[in-house]
C-alpha cells in the first residue's frame, strides 16, 4: 500500500478563486485562531477563472439603481429558474462585498469624473451596474485578495489536487479530503471539521472553452460520487466570440471581449457577409445566448472560415480607433498572430460558464454536515442564464458567507470525524488505475470527447443528439479506463493529471447530457430544437441529478417562487431591458 | 542555464561599475603622490617626471577615459532616476520610450569618452 | 545611518561631482598641453582660494561617493559579510579623506 | 458540421522546429526535440505538444493561457517571457527554441520553478494595503485625473509573473534585494490615497534590500509582458527622498 501523509485542520478550503480566498479571509475574521488550510490545484490566487474576469462585477451601488432591480434582472435573465432566496442574497451582499474589496482590500476600481465608482453596461440588465477595472477586472480583484490571504496565517497546499471527498465512517458528515501533491506525486489526506468546495466547475469538456486549464469539474465529480445532487446542469453558457486558431493551440477558445460587438464589430460568415440581422433585430448586439445560437446555426450551413468558424471584423470602425479603444484585445490577437484592428479574426462560440452545480443552502451548506460549497461549483443562483458580472459577484459573496458559516459551525462544536478508510482506498485505487494500463492515445480521446459534447450536447440539442452523446460518453468512459500511463516519474506528471481531468470531465458530461434530456423546453442557455418553446413559467421546474455516472438519476423539481411570482415584478419598468442611458 | 541576453543598459551598468571601482583604486594613489609635494618642489617634479614615463602616461590616459565614462554613465543613471517618465503603460506600443532613450545614450557615451581620450593624447604629446 | 541616507548621500554627491569632474577634465586637458611641471601647477593653485575650495569639495564628495559605491559592489559581488563590508567602506572613506586633504594642503 | 482540421497544415513537407528543453530535478540539461512548425503556435503550445506526444513526463506550469495569471513564464532563447502569449515566429531563432525555467528562482522540475521567494518579496517591501475604510462605507471618492490616481493606475494590474524578477541582474547578485515587482506594488500603494500607512510603507521600501538596491538597469521594464514600468515606479520611490510622499 502506498504511504499517505495525514494532517488535520479546522477548515479545509478547496480552490483559491474568489470563493476559496474569501472563505479563508472571512473565517479568519470571525476567529483568527482557526487553523485554516487552502489546497489548490494550481498556485494560490493564480489559478482558476476569477482572475480571468474581464467585464466586471454587478452591484447596485448607484442611487438610481436598486437591489430590487438587480434582483429582477437576475431572475428574468435566469428565466425564472433561480433559487430566489439565493439570488436575493447575492444582490444584497454584493454591495457590502464590493465595498470590502474597495475599502478593506484595496481594489482600485475605475472612477467617474466625480470620483465615484464607474459602472458600465452589460447586456441583459436594466441599469449600468458593472463595476470594473479597465477590461481586466479579475486581476485587480484576485491580486488584492491574494495579497491579503498571503499575510494571513493559513496553511497553503499549492499544487495539490483534491481527488476524493471522504465521508465519516459513521456516515455523520464529511471527514476530510484525499489529494495528490502534484509536485511530488504522493498522496495526502487532510482531515477537517469543515470542508469548502470552491473548485470552480468549468465547462472544459467542449471543443471550444474559456476556463483556465486547471478547471475540469473536479469538485462536481467528487460531489457526485460523494452523493450530492447537482441542479441546473443542462445550463452551460456559451460566449459568442472565442478565438479560433486550430486545435494545436491553447489560444483556441479564449475570449475576445463582448465590448467588440457592443462597439459595432461585425460578425461575418465564410464568404465575408454579415448574417446576424437574419436571426435577430439587435444583430451583433443581441445577448450572448442568442448570438451564440445564431452563430452556431450559421456554421451549420457550412458557410464557414478555413478553421470552421466565423469572422469578427472591426476594421470599418477605423483601425487606429480600434487600437485605441481595445488595446488589450488588439495586443492579445497580435501576440497570436492576428490583426484585430485592420484584419479579420476567426471566432467561434465557446463554452464559458456552468450555471448549474451542487445544490446549496442559503448558508452554503450541502446535504452533508460539515461540507460547504460556493462559487461556480454551487448551483441555483443564476438559473438558466448568468448575467455578465454576476459570476464574480456570486463567488465572492458566497465564498465570504461560507467562511463565516464554517467558523460559526466550528464555534458551535463541529467535530473532527473519523474517515471511512474504504473510500480513501477506493479514491487511491481510482487515481492509480491508469498506471495499471498500457499507455494509449489520450490526445485523441480528449479531442473526441470535446467534439462529441460540442456536436451532440452543445448549443443546440435534440433528444436524438443528446442520446447519441450519451452513447459516445459510455464509449469514452471505457476508452479512458483502458488508456494508461508509464509509471516513470510521478512528480509534476501533467499527463497523469490530464487523465484525471478527463475522468472528471466524462462524469460531468454524463450529468449534463442527462439533465439536457430531462428538460423538454428551451430557455436561457438550454435550447432544444425539438422543444423550442419556453414553456409555462408558473410551473417552472429545475433539474436535479444524482447517482453515479453509470446509473444517473434526474428528477424535475418545481421552483419555489419565494419572493416574486412570474408575471409580477418588484420594479417599475422592464427587468433585463437595456438601461436608458446606453446607446 | 544560458546567461541573460546582454543589452545596452547592462553594458552601461557594468562599464559604470568597473570605471567606478578602478577610479576608486587609483584615486588614493593619485592623492598620495600629489601629497608628496609637501616635501618640496623637487619631490613633486620627480613625481611629474615619473608621470612623463610613457607607461604612466598610458595609464593616465586610461583613467581620463574611465572618468569620463563614469561621468556619462552616472549622468545616465541620474536622468533615469530623477527626471520624469512618460506615461508608462504603452500596451502594444513597443519598448518604453524612456528606456529606449537612455539606451541610445550608451554608445555615444563610449564614443565621447574615446574622443576625450584622443584629445588627451593629442594634448600631451 | 540608514540605507536611505546612504543612497541619498551617494546620489547627492554624484550630482555634486558631475560639474566638478567636468571642470577637472578641462583643467587636465589644458594643463597637459605643454608637459607638466611642479612650478606651473603650484603657481596655479598655491594661495588660490578658488582652487582650494574646489579641491576640498572634490575630495569630500568623492570620500562620500566612492565608498558607498564600493559598498554596493562588495555586497553584490563578494561574499564578505555585511558588517565587514561596512568597516571596509568606512576605512576607505577615511583613506580618501586623509590622503585627499593632505594632497590639497600640499598644492595650495 | 464544422471541424477543426485545417488542411493548411497538411503541406507535403512539414517544416520542423528544433526545440531544446531543460529537463531535470535540481540538476538537469537541455534535451532536443522536434516539433512541427504551425501557423498559430505559441511557445506554450510547443511545450504542450512535446508533453502530449513525445515526453509525457515533461513538467511545466500554466493556467489561464491568455496572459492574466502569470503562471507560464519561462526563459525562451535566453529571455524571460510569458509563454502562452509568445508566438513562436517572434522568438524562434532560425527555427531553434531553447526553453529553460526562469532564472533567480529555485527549480522544482523541468520548466517549473518555486515562486514562493518571489511572492515573499511583497511583504519584505511593505507592499501590503492598510485600509482606511470598511465594508460599510461607500467607496472613497478619487478624482480619476489626479496625479496620484494616474500614477497608481499606470503601475496597477501586474500579473505576478516574475518575468521582471528573473530579468533583473541585481536580484541575482543581491540576495536581499526584493526586486522590481514588489517595489512596483509599493509605489501604487504610495499613490493610493486610501492607503493608511503611506509613511510606514515608505520607510519599509527604503530598508536594506529595498529600492536603494536597484541600479536602474531597466531590464525589468524591458521584459514586463504587460508593459508596466517597474523602473519608473522605483524611480518614483527614489525621488521621494527629494519630494516627500506623492501629493494627494
Ligand atoms: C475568461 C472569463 C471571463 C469571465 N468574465 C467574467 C465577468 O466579466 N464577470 C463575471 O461576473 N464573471 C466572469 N467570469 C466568471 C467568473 O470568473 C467565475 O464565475 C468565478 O470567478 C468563479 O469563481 P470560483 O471561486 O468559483 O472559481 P475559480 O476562480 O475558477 O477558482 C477555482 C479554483 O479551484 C481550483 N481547483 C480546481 N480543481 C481543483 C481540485 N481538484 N483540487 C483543488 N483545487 C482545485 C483551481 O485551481 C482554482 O484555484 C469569467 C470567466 C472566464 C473564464
Ligand atoms: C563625474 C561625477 C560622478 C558621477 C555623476 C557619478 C555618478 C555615480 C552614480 C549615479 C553612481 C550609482 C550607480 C548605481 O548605483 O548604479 C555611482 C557609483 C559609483 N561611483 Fe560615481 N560618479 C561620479 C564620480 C565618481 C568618482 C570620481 C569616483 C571614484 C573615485 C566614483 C566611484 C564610484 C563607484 C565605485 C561607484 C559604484 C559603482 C556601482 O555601484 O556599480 N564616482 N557614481
Ligand atoms: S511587473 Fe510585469 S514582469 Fe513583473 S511580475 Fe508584474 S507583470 Fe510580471
Ligand atoms: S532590472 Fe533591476 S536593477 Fe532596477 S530597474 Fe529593474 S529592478
Ligand atoms: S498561462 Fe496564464 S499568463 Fe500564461
Amino acid at each position: 500500500m502506498l504511504k499517505i501523509e495525514r494532517h488535520t485542520t479546522d477548515i479545509l478550503i478547496l480552490g483559491s478563486g474568489g470563493a476559496g480566498l474569501f472563505a479563508a479571509l472571512h473565517a479568519k475574521q470571525q476567529n483568527p485562531d482557526l487553523d485554516i488550510t487552502i489546497a489548490v490545484k494550481g498556485l494560490l490566487g493564480k489559478s482558476g477563472c476569477t482572475r480571468m474576469v474581464q467585464g466586471g462585477y454587478n452591484v447596485a451601488l448607484n442611487p438610481g439603481d436598486s437591489i430590487e432591480r438587480h434582483f429582477m434582472d437576475t431572475i428574468v435573465g435566469g428565466k425564472w429558474l433561480p433559487n430566489q432566496d439565493l439570488a436575493w442574497k447575492l444582490c444584497v451582499t454584493a454591495v457590502e462585498r464590493i465595498q470590502e474589496l474597495e475599502n478593506e482590500l484595496g481594489c482600485f476600481f475605475d472612477r467617474n469624473p466625480d470620483g465615484t465608482l464607474h459602472q458600465k453596461a452589460f447586456a441583459g440588465q436594466s441599469f449600468d451596474r458593472t463595476a470594473h477595472k479597465g477590461d481586466l477586472t479579475g486581476i485587480e480583484i484576485i491580486n488584492r485578495l491574494m495579497e491579503k490571504v498571503w499575510t494571513l496565517n493559513v496553511n497553503k497546499l499549492e499544487e495539490h489536487r483534491a481527488i476524493e471527498l471522504i465521508p465519516a465512517a459513521d456516515g455523520s458528515g464529511i471527514a476530510g479530503v484525499l489529494m495528490i501533491d502534484i509536485r511530488t506525486g504522493s498522496y495526502r489526506y487532510i482531515q477537517a471539521k469543515t470542508v469548502l468546495l470552491g473548485t470552480g466547475a468549468g465547462p472544459s469538456m467542449y471543443r471550444y472553452h474559456t476556463p483556465s486549464g486547471d478547471k475540469s469539474c473536479d469538485g462536481l465529480a467528487m460531489g457526485l460520487r460523494y452523493g450530492l445532487a447537482l441542479r441546473d446542469m443542462e445550463m452551460v453558457q456559451f460566449h459568442p466570440t472565442g478565438i479560433l486558431a486550430g486545435s494545436a493551440t491553447r489560444m483556441t477558445g479564449t475570449i475576445l471581449e463582448e465590448g467588440l460587438r457592443g462597439a459595432g464589430g461585425y460578425l461575418l460568415n465564410g464568404s465575408g457577409e454579415r448574417f446576424m440581422q437574419n436571426y435577430h433585430p439587435a444583430a451583433e448586439r443581441a445577448t450572448r445566448d442568442i448570438v451564440s445560437r445564431s452563430m452556431y446555426n450559421e456554421m451549420k450551413t457550412g458557410n464557414t472560415t478555413p478553421e470552421g468558424g466565423l469572422f469578427i471584423e472591426m476594421a470599418h470602425l477605423g483601425p487606429d480607433n480600434v487600437r485605441d479603444k481595445f488595446p488589450g484585445m488588439v495586443k492579445r490577437c497580435e501576440d497570436c498572430g492576428f490583426d484585430l484592428a485592420a484584419g479579420r479574426v476567426e471566432v467561434v462560440p465557446t463554452a464559458h460558464y456552468m450555471m448549474g452545480g451542487i445544490e446549496m443552502g442559503i448558508d452554503c451548506t450541502t446535504s452533508s454536515p460539515g461540507l460547504y460549497v460556493a462559487g461556480e461549483d454551487a448551483g441555483g443562483v443564476h438559473g438558466a442564464n448568468r448575467l455578465g458580472g454576476n459570476g464574480v459577484a456570486n463567488s465572492t459573496v458566497y465564498g465570504g458567507v461560507a467562511g463565516e458559516e464554517m467558523a460559526k459551525a466550528i464555534a458551535a462544536g463541529a467535530p473532527l470525524r473519523d474517515a471511512d478508510e474504504v473510500v480513501i482506498e477506493s479514491g487511491i485505487a481510482r487515481a492509480e488505475h491508469p498506471f495499471s494500463q498500457p499507455p494509449g492515445d489520450m490526445m485523441a480521446l480528449r479531442e473526441t470527447l470535446w467534439g462529441d459534447m460540442w456536436d451532440h450536447v452543445g448549443i443546440l440539442r435534440t433528444q436524438k443528439s443528446v442520446q447519441q452523446g450519451q452513447h459516445c460518453l459510455r464509449q469514452h468512459r471505457d476508452s479512458l479506463n483502458n488508456v494508461g500511463l508509464t509509471d516513470a516519474n510521478r512528480a509534476f506528471n501533467l499527463t497523469w493529471h490530464d487523465w484525471l481531468n478527463l475522468d472528471s470531465l466524462i462524469d460531468i458530461s454524463c450529468v449534463i447530457a442527462s439533465a439536457s434530456l430531462a428538460r423538454e423546453d428551451s430557455r436561457g442557455a438550454h435550447y432544444r430544437e425539438d422543444f423550442p418553446d419556453t414553456g409555462a413559467l408558473e410551473t417552472s421546474a429545475y433539474t436535479l441529478v444524482s447517482g453515479n455516472p453509470e446509473n444517473i438519476h434526474c428528477e424535475m423539481r418545481q421552483v419555489e417562487f419565494s419572493i416574486v411570482q412570474p408575471g409580477e415584478s418588484l420594479i417599475e419598468g422592464e427587468a433585463g431591458a437595456p438601461p436608458p442611458t446606453t446607446a | 542555464m544560458t546567461p541573460l541576453n546582454k543589452h545596452q543598459s547592462y553594458f552601461a551598468a557594468i562599464g559604470h561599475r568597473f570605471s567606478g571601482v578602478l577610479l576608486s583604486l587609483f584615486l588614493p594613489v593619485h592623492f598620495l603622490l600629489l601629497g608628496t609635494a609637501l616635501e618640496g618642489e623637487a619631490n613633486f617634479d620627480r613625481y611629474l617626471a615619473f608621470a612623463d614615463n610613457p607607461l604612466v602616461k598610458f595609464a593616465e590616459w586610461g583613467l581620463v577615459i574611465l572618468l569620463s565614462l563614469h561621468l556619462f554613465f552616472g549622468l545616465r543613471v541620474l536622468m533615469l532616476e530623477f527626471t520624469s517618465w512618460p506615461a508608462t503603460k504603452h500596451l502594444g506600443k513597443g519598448e518604453n520610450p524612456m528606456i529606449r532613450r537612455w539606451s541610445s545614450w550608451v554608445i555615444p557615451s563610449v564614443i565621447a569618452s574615446a574622443f576625450i581620450g584622443v584629445i588627451f593624447l593629442v594634448q600631451s604629446f | 545611518m540608514k540605507e536611505r541616507h546612504l543612497f541619498l548621500l551617494q546620489r547627492l554627491s554624484a550630482i555634486f561631482l558631475a560639474p566638478l569632474v567636468v571642470l577637472h577634465l578641462v583643467v587636465i586637458m589644458i594643463a597637459v598641453r605643454n608637459g607638466l611641471s611642479a612650478e606651473e601647477i603650484l603657481n596655479r593653485t598655491q594661495g588660490n582660494y578658488f582652487w582650494g575650495g574646489f579641491y576640498v569639495l572634490f575630495v569630500v564628495s568623492v570620500s562620500i561617493h566612492a565608498p558607498i559605491g564600493i559598498r554596493n559592489v562588495l555586497r553584490e559581488w563578494t561574499a564578505i559579510p555585511k558588517t565587514q563590508v561596512n568597516q571596509i567602506c568606512i576605512f576607505l572613506a577615511v583613506i580618501f579623506l586623509m590622503s585627499g586633504l593632505r594632497a590639497v594642503a600640499a598644492v595650495i | 458540421m464544422p471541424t477543426n482540421n485545417s488542411n493548411s497544415e497538411q503541406t507535403a513537407k512539414q517544416e520542423m522546429l528544433e526545440v531544446r528543453v531543460w529537463r531535470g530535478q535540481g540538476q538537469g540539461q537541455l534535451k532536443p526535440y522536434q516539433v512541427p512548425l504551425r501557423k498559430n503556435q505559441t511557445v506554450l503550445d510547443v511545450i504542450t505538444e512535446i508533453q502530449r506526444l513525445q515526453a509525457p513526463d515533461l513538467s511545466y506550469r500554466f493556467s489561464c493561457r491568455v496572459g492574466v495569471c502569470g503562471s507560464c513564464a519561462m526563459t525562451v532563447n535566453g529571455k524571460p517571457r510569458w509563454t502562452c502569449r509568445t508566438h513562436v515566429s517572434k522568438v524562434a531563432d532560425e527555427g531553434v527554441l531553447t526553453i529553460e525555467p526562469l532564472r533567480n528562482l529555485p527549480k522544482i522540475k523541468d520548466l517549473v520553478c518555486d515562486l514562493a521567494p518571489f511572492i515573499d518579496t511583497w511583504q519584505k517591501a511593505g507592499a501590503v494595503f492598510k485600509p482606511t475604510g470598511t465594508r460599510y462605507d461607500a467607496p472613497a471618492k478619487v478624482d480619476p485625473d489626479s496625479a496620484c490616481r494616474r500614477a497608481a493606475d499606470a503601475s496597477l494590474q501586474c500579473i505576478n509573473c516574475a518575468v521582471c524578477y528573473s530579468a533583473c541582474d541585481v536580484v541575482n547578485w543581491n540576495k536581499d534585494y526584493v526586486g522590481p515587482a514588489a517595489l512596483n506594488r509599493a509605489w501604487t500603494l504610495l499613490n493610493d490615497v486610501r492607503h493608511d500607512e503611506r509613511a510606514a510603507t515608505l520607510d519599509k521600501v527604503f530598508e536594506d534590500g529595498g529600492c536603494g538596491s536597484c541600479h536602474s538597469h531597466g531590464n525589468c521594464t524591458r521584459h514586463c509582458p504587460i508593459e508596466l514600468s517597474p523602473s519608473a515606479s522605483i524611480a518614483g520611490l527614489k525621488r521621494t527622498l527629494f519630494t516627500g510622499l506623492p501629493g494627494k
